[in-house]
């Protein structure tokens, strides 16, 4: 049996219990994080277009292959999943007593996260995948 | 034999006028917190609108991303200020969250405003790169043009 | 039935790292873990220091990580813990031996918001000032801290960096900032609108999981935050 | 100096010149620094010695409330609650001190609400107030709403109260450092100039110079076994002075709360029955009805214990065992949740039981001294029974002995009495400070202090203080407890001689000179035996039943005889016990059969 009060917690991570909640708020970081380090990216690679199509193309088609497709979903997920988070957590910001409904706010933005990111996936995957 | 070493406890006396740094610069921190909401907000709509005309709309309707289309996209100024709207929102508020990360866990003074005004220079140029691709991009002129060339 | 209580130790005029150690010790499923602590401390080897008065979670000196949650050792019964136990000293706060943690820095935050009512004008009647059951609501639930820091020592923020004036300093400045008669408002607004004021919290709840009063800390936190929006502070 | 095997001898005694002193951090101790601070400006030197953090004092632990003649939700007045600290206290009250306590408490609850202090509110913004065990309107008639209460916390708001106003005047503490020792260079007469403390961090021992000496240090419930007292109510400040030939009055007079949860002794306030609670017996009586027939489960403290205790011995303890239970059950989820929500928090975490379904099993529990250190109106300490003043020491609280609650202390009171009174000490020490000898230094007290120490600290055999402190407090509670007889006592004073002998030979584990709380339960196991004792003698001398002191060989109140205060008194040369008897202060109300 799980002890009382222990079934909101997850892991022991360095002997502390990870709640949702902080595993939320450390998705969140790591997602924001994630994010910004591939907009660095991206604004290279865009920025070929100056140099004109060959140079643009060539560098477009460097992630048009199935591991960096993979990248892109992962990438969508986080993006995802910030923007939802985010939103919860501007929601209880901007209406503290929403604070006291923060376990379920929290299982909803993973579970719509994931809920999302089924078709997402399966969309963005098509051209590699059998079916596509 | 082991030693024993005195770490004198601190006594606090007239505690109401000691010790109390003047809050700095209250209002900037109020501001970024702002901030941060709001780009939010606006970015649900920029980001995810984005990700999804590139990834998904594009991936529906059998498009390919590549020269050609980036030269329709920025031929209207619509996407143009929609793009660079998204890429200063996007930026400052990622690179604001990061400052904040930093501010968690770099607890040294000299490092962690080593670290941000590192963030600041680096974000700095990147900005200016994005900005000067999105303003310069003339998709009439094939070949190299704009500052780079 | 005996229990496995596992305890980190740190002497610092014999050791130069904690270090774990476990002790078996009998007890019955309501007996709280003070209860353990105790027994090792009287009957098996009296150097095991920890802080702890009421016994029964008003006065807030047990605050401790047990089992992987802060909590009052006090209000931990064996039936909830289970027969294995492992406490160890709250976190983000220097351990000055055993379980027992150097909370000066704690006080430090805690003054720093000017918990008390200013209000140096007193009824011409010399009578109470009125307050209406509504505007005493307000501040009922933060009244109810008893400065047990096991909020504080929970949140991730303060663990990475103790600079974060805590949840525990901010309950108590919000104590003041709803109550009807505090004169203080805009001075405490102003400490708790600095840099390591209330701008940090992340809303990771920990310190709402911790708190043994079951006080809505993030909520008051945030009532903060909404007033030093309202007062417009430069 | 002795050296401590293998470790660092002690080091020499700090010295820090004060003002004034206040031992103790709680509502009395705290109160009087404040007022202190008030009466001679930011700049005096006023020190809070305080073993445990201002905030963890056991003030915070009460809970029903705090009474004063405020009269705001019905009619009242401050002479009503005279008569009923009075009759609450079996007429052994001196009744100028109690008329100065109820005068004093409008005031002063007044002043705690200017202070900041949350109390519960009237619809009309006014503090609100509520019914309590043992006050009454018009001299009897029946309850009256005179308790004014911060939910179910107001102990807990008091201290903040305090603690918080003390920040804000500049008083400065010294946490965490116990105080062992008075400076009394010139023997039990007096002047006290300051004390001398251990500290805990650090084991080093300070010396505090200070012209006028506050001990607020509360109770002692720690000598009984079953108790609501926390840990560290170990009698301290009454050990102290009675060590050094100083009286200490009317020990024999320890409540027993009727509402404490069964075996772990935490209290369940009065106003759960405040509120409309009851008790029943194994047979679903409420058998209050018939021991008080008018007043029921809000009759005194005093009264419900031994009601409890009858039902009991008579076999109606529920299944036959020593508890009865308390029925909350109708009072709804309403009440119990916003005005009781500690209380039924404790029932929840502790019996796992829910108060809105179940019934609560509760017996009587050690609650509270009526007796310690006597003083007059003022705090000052009496050096003996006719009433001489010992000048620089003051005493208010708990530790003290005023004697507002005479035989019973009615629910309330003591808060009420550490506030009237830790302000009243407060005020006088201000006031006397210019009057009194520069401090001077106790060379003696420091020696016989370090000595004590380095003796604990270099034992390697002897018994565990935990052997001795638990016998002490299972012999107590079973032959000193509710009910007491010649024989019980005789063999429990006898006992506690025996612990006291073999307290001479502790074995301390912790050699250590970081946080040796190992030490500090020792010296305060040297304490707990001295409060026991002097409890016990004065037990043995009154032969009568009254209040909280209840003889089995002498069941009835004799007024003829026993109109008096105990002093006991132990001579520190010879160690031989004496008592001295100083008369009650009568002037209002003639003593009559006390009925609820
Ligand atoms: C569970 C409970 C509920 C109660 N409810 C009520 C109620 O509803 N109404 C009511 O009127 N009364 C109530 N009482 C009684 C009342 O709370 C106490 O009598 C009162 O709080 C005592 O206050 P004090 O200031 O004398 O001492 P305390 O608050 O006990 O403080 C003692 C202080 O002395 C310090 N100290 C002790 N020894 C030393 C030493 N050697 N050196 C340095 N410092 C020392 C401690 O650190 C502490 O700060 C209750 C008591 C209990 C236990
Ligand atoms: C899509 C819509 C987005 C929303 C609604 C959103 C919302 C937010 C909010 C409310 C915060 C503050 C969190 C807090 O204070 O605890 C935040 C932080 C952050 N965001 Fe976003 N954001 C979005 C997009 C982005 C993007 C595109 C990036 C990357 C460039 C990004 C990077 C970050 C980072 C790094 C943080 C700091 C994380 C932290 O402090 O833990 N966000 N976001
Ligand atoms: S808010 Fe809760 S956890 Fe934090 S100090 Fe107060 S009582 Fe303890
Ligand atoms: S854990 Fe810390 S981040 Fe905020 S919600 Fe609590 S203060
Ligand atoms: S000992 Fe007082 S809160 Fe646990």
């Amino acid at each position: 049996m799980v002890p009382r009060g222990e079934r909101h917690h997850l892991i022991n991570l360095f002997g502390y219990r990870v709640s949702w909640a902080q595993l939320a708020w450390f998705g969140h970081r790591a997602s924001g994080l994630g994010v910004l380090f591939y907009l660095f990216m991206h604004i290279v690679e865009t920025s070929t277009v100056l140099f004109g199509p060959e140079v643009y193309n060539a560098a477009v088609g460097i992630f048009k292959n199935l591991p960096a497709r993979l990248g892109e979903v992962v990438l969508m997920a986080a993006l995802v999943y910030h923007a939802l988070n985010g939103l919860r957590v501007m929601a209880m910001d901007f209406w503290p007593r929403l604070t006291e409904y923060y376990r379920p706010l929290t299982y909803g933005v993973i579970g719509a996260t994931v809920v999302a990111m089924v078709p997402l996936a399966l969309i963005m995957l098509r051209p590699f995948a059998p079916w596509g | 034999m082991t030693t024993t070493t005195r770490r004198p406890r601190t006594i606090y006396t007239n505690p109401s006028r000691a010790a109390r740094p003047k809050p700095e610069a209250s209002g900037r921190e109020r501001f970024w917190w702002y901030f941060m909401r709001l780009s939010g907000l606006a970015l649900v709509f920029l980001a995810l609108g984005h990700m999804f005309i590139m990834h998904v709309l594009v991936e529906l309707t059998g498009g390919e991303i590549d020269f050609a289309f980036v030269q329709s996209r920025w031929g209207t100024p619509f996407w143009r200020i929609y793009d660079f709207l998204l890429l200063v929102l996007a930026f400052v508020h990622g690179a604001n969250g990061a400052r904040i990360v930093i501010g968690d866990y770099v607890a040294n003074r000299t490092a962690r405003n080593f670290l941000i005004g590192s963030l600041l220079v680096v974000s700095g140029i990147w900005l200016i790169l994005g900005m000067a691709v999105i303003v310069f991009f003339d998709p009439n002129t094939a070949p190299p043009v704009g500052p780079f060339s | 039935m005996d229990v496995q209580l596992r305890i980190r130790r740190y002497n610092p005029e014999a050791d130069d790292e904690p270090h774990w150690e476990e002790y078996t010790v009998p007890a019955e499923p309501n007996d709280r873990v003070l209860d353990l602590l105790h027994h090792v401390k009287w009957y098996q080897d009296g150097t095991l220091t920890f802080r702890r008065s009421c016994a029964h979670g008003v006065c807030g000196s047990d605050a401790m990580l047990i089992n992987g949650r802060n909590r009052l050792a006090c209000e931990y019964l064996v039936k909830d813990a289970g027969p294995q136990i492992t406490v160890e000293a709250i976190r983000g706060m220097a351990v000055l031996k055993d379980l027992l943690v150097d909370m000066e820095p704690f006080w430090e935050s805690y003054r720093q918001v000017k918990p008390f009512l200013v209000n140096d004008e007193i009824p011409v009647d010399g009578k109470e000032r009125r307050q209406s059951p509504a505007d005493r609501d307000r501040f009922e639930d933060t009244s109810r801290c008893i400065l047990c820091a096991a909020c504080t020592t929970a949140c991730p923020v303060f663990w990475a960096d103790q600079s974060y004036v805590g949840p525990a300093a901010i309950v108590n400045a919000h104590r003041f900032i709803v109550d009807s008669r505090d004169t203080a408002k805009e001075e405490r607004l102003q400490i708790m609108a600095d840099p390591d004021g209330v701008w940090r919290c992340r809303t990771t709840f920990n310190c709402v999981e911790a708190c043994p009063r079951d006080i809505k800390i993030t909520r008051a936190i945030l009532e903060v935050t909404a007033e030093i929006g309202k007062a417009g502070l430069r | 100096m002795t050296l401590v095997s293998g470790r660092s001898a002690i080091p020499p005694t700090r010295v820090h010149e004060m003002d004034a002193v206040v031992v103790g951090a709680g509502g009395a101790g705290l109160y009087a620094a404040l007022e202190l601070k008030q009466e001679l400006g930011l700049e005096a030197r006023i020190g809070v010695i305080s073993k445990l953090y201002p905030s963890r004092s056991h003030t915070g632990a009460a809970q029903g409330g705090v009474c004063a003649a405020l009269g705001n939700t019905e009619e009242d007045h401050w002479e009503w609650h005279w008569f009923d600290t009075v009759k609450g206290g079996d007429y052994l009250v001196d009744q100028d001190a109690a008329e100065v306590m109820c005068h004093d408490a409008v005031e002063t609850i007044i002043n705690l609400e200017h202070l900041g202090l949350p109390f519960d509110r009237t619809p009309d913004g006014l503090i609100n107030q509520r019914r309590f065990g043992g006050h009454t309107r018009n001299y009897g008639e029946g309850p009256v709403r005179r308790s004014c209460f911060a939910a179910d916390r107001t102990g807990h708001a008091i201290l903040q109260t305090l603690f918080q106003q003390c920040i804000r005047h500049d008083v400065t503490f010294f946490d965490e450092y116990q105080v062992l020792d008075l400076a009394l260079p010139q023997g039990s007469g007096g002047p006290v100039t300051g004390v001398i403390a251990l500290e805990t961090a650090t084991t080093e021992l300070h010396a505090f110079r200070a012209k006028a000496v506050l001990f607020a240090t509360g109770g002692y419930g720690k000598i009984f076994k079953v108790t609501s007292n926390a840990h560290t109510l170990t009698g301290d400040g009454m050990a102290i002075p009675y060590r050094r030939g100083l009286p200490l009055e009317d020990m024999e007079f320890f409540q027993f709360h009727p509402t404490g949860m069964y075996r772990l002794g935490f209290l369940l306030s009065e106003a759960m029955r405040g509120e409309g609670g009851f008790l029943v017996n194994d047979r679903g009586e409420r058998f209050m009805e018939r021991y008080a027939p008018t007043m029921k489960d809000l009759a005194s403290r005093d009264v419900i214990s031994r009601s409890i205790y009858l039902e009991i011995a008579e076999g109606r303890g529920i299944g036959g065992k020593d508890y009865v239970h308390l029925d909350v059950r109708h009072l709804g989820a309403d009440v119990l949740n916003t005005k009781l929500p500690d209380m039924s928090g404790f029932i929840r975490t502790y019996f796992g039981l829910e108060p809105l379904t179940d019934l609560v099993p509760i017996q009587p529990t050690a609650h509270y001294a009526m007796g310690g250190v006597p003083t007059d109106i003022d705090g000052r300490v009496l050096a003996d029974a006719t009433g001489a003043i010992v000048p620089g020491f003051y005493a208010a609280g708990e530790v003290a002995c005023v004697s507002v609650h005479g035989a019973n202390r009615l629910g309330t009171n003591s808060l009420l009495d550490i506030l009237v009174f830790g302000r009243r000490a407060g005020k006088k020490m201000a006031a006397e400070l210019a009057d009194l000898s520069q401090p001077v230094a106790d060379a003696g007290a420091e020696v016989s202090v370090q000595t004590r120490i380095s003796g604990l600290l270099a034992g390697t055999d002897g018994e565990r203080p935990a052997v001795i402190r638990s016998e002490l407090q299972e012999v107590m509670f079973l032959k000193c407890g509710v009910y007491r007889t010649e024989q019980l006592l005789a063999e429990c004073r006898d006992e506690v001689a025996g612990l006291r002998e073999r307290a001479q030979h502790l074995l301390v584990d912790d050699k250590g000179c970081r946080y040796n709380t190992d030490l500090g339960e020792a010296l305060e196991l040297g304490f707990l035996l001295d409060c026991a004792e002097a409890t016990v003698e004065s037990a043995l001398a009154r032969t009568e039943t009254r209040g909280g002191h209840a003889r089995e060989d002498f069941p009835e109140r004799d007024d003829a005889n026993w109109l008096k205060h105990t002093f006991a008194t132990r001579d520190p040369a010879s160690g031989a016990m004496s008592m001295a008897y100083k008369p009650v202060t009568i002037t209002e109300f003639q003593p009559k059969p006390r009925t609820y």
